[in-house]
């Protein structure tokens, strides 16, 4: 039999030998984005859209891609990723992002 | 390549979101800043030694990466690129393939300064048309913060502890850039992330953009080695670099280049306090530590300089 | 194996009997025989006693060992006589060939009670006086193709002059030096 | 048209890698392999080959090397021996695991320590569960015949597993004999085209190779590993079954000489085959029953051949170029006691490490394992089963 390079969303921990990809080739771009790791949270950042300038400091530093542009301006968090490590929080010169406590 | 701050940061993420690495890790930051650089038409096959990365980017069947990406082992990420190059040269060659790739490794310090050091010696010799980036977060963090030889003096680490007779590491840093840069390869930067991140940009575009080999040595801070919160990582980098600890500068065809010189060189305790990892440092009677730690950085400043000039 | 003729070579690394036993193998494979041509490997550097191997015969040899009993022996180097049980298992009715331009007889007290034939060939006289250079092993491969008979000789020669038009296409005026040494070994081959 | 040529085992394969024409080499040079690159690297400097040839700085990266180059789409081939097999052997694994069909030319050669350039088993034996397909030659012939060949079972996409072909340091890589080629194209269209479905450099989309595979997944990942091992047996009897329709000669994975009637026999691997023929064909003439079984094919282990083969003998000697220092065995014997076991009539056996570092092996060795089966034949006592023989002072 030849094996067959199955889709990642169609691999589980149930999947039979068979149905997993040889030598664990996965044969499509970023599906790690089906591992919502926004589960790992413990402490939320809050976007402040009224005070944002748009100056887009706090996109480079997020380690999760949870902060996306589009024309320019950056959008609310993403929280399926975002993991809560407040760096955002830290670089904003505008105080548009809240995170836990006080800065 | 003038630097556009807005147009980057609308590129797609070549590193996807739902990766494993831990809240506020630098070295996905390290990554993203890197194929931020590469031209959009230009596709990339990325090679990834073992460690933390690794085993967070691509738990089977999740990879976090866009383009082809390969992982073999810890110590020959250089050379499993070296074998891609080589195939895409050859196939290229002989019209087996159309598209134009760009090839970039990324291993930590572990796989890069110490056992990484052959293979990526050998393919900067060689001659690759591939970039090497190591993501340094100054000691084997997939395993527990081990020492390594990135790791600084004095580091409190889990095999080189601050005990009651030894102060943690005993030996300096291996400075890596600077060997890199003694084997005349086409490119060499080192880099960490500070403001809008232009160094890192400008540096890997130089280095993915300039044919031959070329490295790049980015300061990737690790939360949970160096004990700091994890919001503070863009204070340290910034620390880093103004206390010169951590120079920005390049060598592209053996001309050294500082990029960055601070307005006022700051203590290096400053850089040194926020860590949890050097916090014995501070306590009374070890003020030699600091002193002997704040020497090494200003002489290897000035031998930087001298080498810039 | 019916017909199989087995050569041990003696020689010092760098002298050339391995090429010289590889030489042999290549003229016999030309002729149509099934050959071996092999040396005996370790670290040995320039100047070290070396062993080199030839089985020929008319069909193929499976056996993949040393040589313990050969049919023939060449030495390419004298000096080797005195650190070399060079005779040691020849087969009586075989011969030795030595690269030597004493009387073979002088030699049979160095050959620690061999008692079958023994030939002596001037090699690094007749290179040196063709060729202005000591190169033994042609003229041991042509003293060697003479006594075994391993090869007819017309045939060797022919064969020889093919060789050496390929190997010297860039310097042709060695070919006929080395042809002379060849017939001349093949004359001057004394026992 | 077969090409009449006297080359020695290593030109052999260098020629063979010319014809078959690779993408990329990435090789390091030791000892007795090394003049497979050398010469290789001639074909490269005179442009003959469209081969990318990578000098790597140590066999890690050869075998690191070729694992990126097969991924990437390429075929890919590498050289080495002993010490040199023994530093890949992480990427060993590694090059399995990811399906990758990397062809390796092994030039056996003793182990270390003590440090020893001739040759015997224990550096491919010692690799013998890293997961690739082993093929083992008697002469320079079949060391060509097999590289001939092993793209065609590495790359079959039942099997997707990288290949070793082996053959005895000096012995056979180091010895000029006589030995027919196939002519370029006839070796071109035999081999093929490597056309892998997935790869890094494809056009269509991107490829992650090599995951970090949790404990839910790891598993059955090996458990494919294993199925495309057990599925390569036909694989591998196909191609030698085309190959011999291009070249006459024909194998398959053992291979059987004067084993219809034989009493006592030898199971063999390597240049000890051919001697042991030389030795088996004399002690017929003098009406003894000998044979014998070769192993050509080690990984996928033959073991309904072997048990086959054996299965009217009285008592059969196992012969290991390697020992496992286990007390008990060679790898061959336990490999080989293995596939008879619960076997009816199953011969008595006995194993015999020989050969190793060099230690020659004539037809009288040969001779006196005979002389010992005999011995257990007559006595009905098979005594020890774990023997060395050419040992001083035995």
């Amino acid at each position: 039999m030849v094996l067959k390079y199955t889709p990642a969303a169609e691999i589980n921990e149930q999947s039979k030998w068979y149905e997993m990809s040889p030598g664990g080739m996965i044969c499509e771009p970023g599906t790690s984005r089906l591992t919502k790791t926004g589960e790992w949270r413990t402490t939320t950042p809050v976007f402040i859209a009224d005070k944002c300038k748009h100056c887009l400091l706090c996109v480079p530093v997020c380690p999760d891609g949870a902060i996306r542009v589009k024309d320019g301006k950056r959008g609310e968090f993403d929280l399926e990723y975002c993991k809560g490590c407040g760096i955002c929080y830290k670089v904003c010169p505008f105080d548009a992002i809240e995170f836990g406590g006080d800065k | 390549m003038a630097y556009n701050f807005k147009e980057a940061m609308e590129k797609p993420d070549r590193l996807a979101s739902g990766h494993r690495l831990c809240a506020g890790c630098g070295a996905p930051i390290a990554i993203r800043g890197v194929l931020r650089a590469l031209e959009p038409g230009d596709k990339a096959v990325i090679a990834n030694a073992t460690g933390c990365v690794e085993v967070s980017t691509f738990t089977y069947p999740y990879t976090a990466f866009m383009d082809s990406y390969i992982h073999s082992a810890f110590e020959c990420a250089a050379a499993t690129l070296s074998g891609v190059e080589a195939a895409y040269r050859s196939m290229k060659r002989q019209g087996k393939i159309a598209d134009n790739y760009k090839f970039i490794a990324f291993g930590g310090d572990g796989g890069t300064y110490d056992i990484g050091f052959q293979s990526l010696s050998g393919a900067m010799e060689r001659g690759h048309d591939l970039v090497y980036v190591c993501y340094d977060n100054e000691a084997y963090m997939n395993t527990g913060i081990q020492r390594a030889s990135s790791t600084p003096k004095f580091a409190d680490v889990t095999t080189a502890p601050a005990g009651k007779v030894i102060p943690g590491k005993q030996q300096r840093k291996k400075n890596l850039t600077e060997i890199i840069a003694a084997h005349n390869v086409a490119y060499v930067g080192q880099s960490t992330f500070i403001g809008n991140f232009s160094d890192l940009y400008e540096k890997s575009h130089k280095a993915i953009y300039t044919e031959g080999p070329a490295f790049l040595n980015i300061m990737a801070p690790c939360p949970r080695g160096w004990r700091y919160a994890t919001e503070d990582m863009m204070k340290i980098t910034k620390l880093a670099v103004d206390t010169c600890v951590w120079p920005l500068y390049e060598v592209e065809d053996g001309k050294w280049k500082l990029n960055y010189r601070p307005k006022k060189k700051l203590p290096v305790e400053e850089f040194l306090r926020l860590q949890g990892r050097f916090a014995h440092m501070f306590k009374p009677g070890n003020e030699w530590m600091i002193e002997e730690t704040q020497a090494e950085v200003d002489r290897n400043w000035e031998r930087l300089l001298a080498k810039c000039e | 194996m019916n017909n199989m003729i087995e050569i041990r070579w003696h020689g010092r690394g760098g002298q050339g009997a391995k090429t010289a036993a590889l030489l042999l193998a290549d003229a016999a494979f030309v002729v149509g025989k099934y050959v071996q041509g092999f040396p005996e490997y370790g670290p040995e550097r320039m100047g070290a006693p070396i062993t080199a191997y030839n089985r020929i015969s008319d069909e193929r040899c499976s056996v993949h060992s040393n040589i313990y009993y050969p049919d023939y022996v060449a030495v390419v180097d004298e000096s080797l006589l005195e650190s070399v049980d060079v005779s040691k298992g020849l087969k009586e009715e075989g011969a030795i060939v030595i690269n030597s331009c004493k009387e073979p007889e002088e030699l049979r007290p160095m050959l620690k009670g061999y008692k079958g034939r023994i030939y002596t060939i001037d090699a690094a006289g007749i290179s040196k006086a063709i060729l202005g250079k000591s190169f033994p092993n042609t003229p041991m491969l042509a003293a060697m193709v003479k006594i075994t008979g391993v090869i007819e000789e017309q045939a060797f020669i022919d064969q020889m002059q093919k060789s050496y038009e390929h190997k010297f296409a860039h310097k042709p005026q060695v070919i006929d030096g080395n042809m002379q040494v060849l017939r001349r070994s093949m004359e001057e081959v004394k026992g | 048209m077969a090409i009449h040529e006297r080359l020695s085992g290593n030109e052999a394969i260098a020629l063979c890698l010319k014809q078959i024409n690779p993408d990329v080499m990435c090789a390091f040079p030791i000892t007795p392999s090394t003049e497979i690159p050398q010469y290789f690297s001639n074909y490269v400097s005179d442009g003959l080959v469209d081969t990318e040839f990578v000098a790597v700085e140590s066999e890690h990266s050869a075998m690191s090397g070729c694992i990126g180059a097969e991924a990437a789409g390429a075929r890919c081939v590498t050289a080495t021996s002993s010490c040199g097999l023994a530093l890949m052997w992480e990427m060993l694994y590694v090059a399995a695991s990811m399906r990758l069909p990397i062809t390796l030319a092994c030039v056996n050669r003793a182990l270390s320590g003590p440090i020893n350039i001739n040759n015997d088993h224990s550096d491919s034996m010692g690799a013998r569960d890293s997961g690739w397909i082993q093929i083992y030659a008697e002469n320079n012939q079949e060391a060509y015949d097999h590289m001939c060949c092993a793209m065609r079972i590495g790359e079959n996409p039942e099997v997707m597993l990288p290949v070793m072909i082996c053959q005895d340091g000096f012995i056979t890589s180091h010895a000029i004999e006589n030995i027919e080629l196939l002519e370029d194209d006839v070796v071109k269209k035999y081999v093929g085209e490597y056309k892998p479905e997935q790869y890094l450099l494809k056009h269509e989309n991107p490829v992650a190779a090599g995951p970090y595979d949790i404990q839910p997944y790891y598993m059955e990942h090996k458990y494919q590993q294993a199925v495309a091992m057990k599925q390569s047996y036909d694989v591998i009897r196909k191609v030698f079954k085309e190959f011999g329709e291009i070249s006459g000669r024909s194998y398959d994975l053992i291979e059987e000489y004067r084993m219809e009637d034989a009493e006592t026999a030898i199971v063999i691997i390597g240049s000890s085959a051919g001697t042991a023929k030389a030795a088996i064909d004399e002690m017929r003439s003098e009406g003894r029953k000998a044979g014998l079984v070769k192993i050509r094919v080690f990984r996928p282990f033959p073991a309904e051949d072997i048990a086959k083969a054996l299965s009217g003998c009285k008592a059969v000697a196992v012969m290991d170029k390697a020992d496992s220092f286990n007390a008990q065995t060679g790898p061959v014997y336990a490999e080989t006691c293995a596939a008879l076991f619960g076997k009816e009539n199953a011969p008595k056996m006995i194993n015999y490490i020989y050969g190793l570092g060099g230690r020659d092996v004539s037809t009288g060795t040969i001779k006196e394992v005979f002389a010992a089966l005999d011995e257990i034949v007559t006595t009905g006592v098979t005594g020890e089963t774990y023997r060395h023989i050419g040992v001083r002072g035995l």
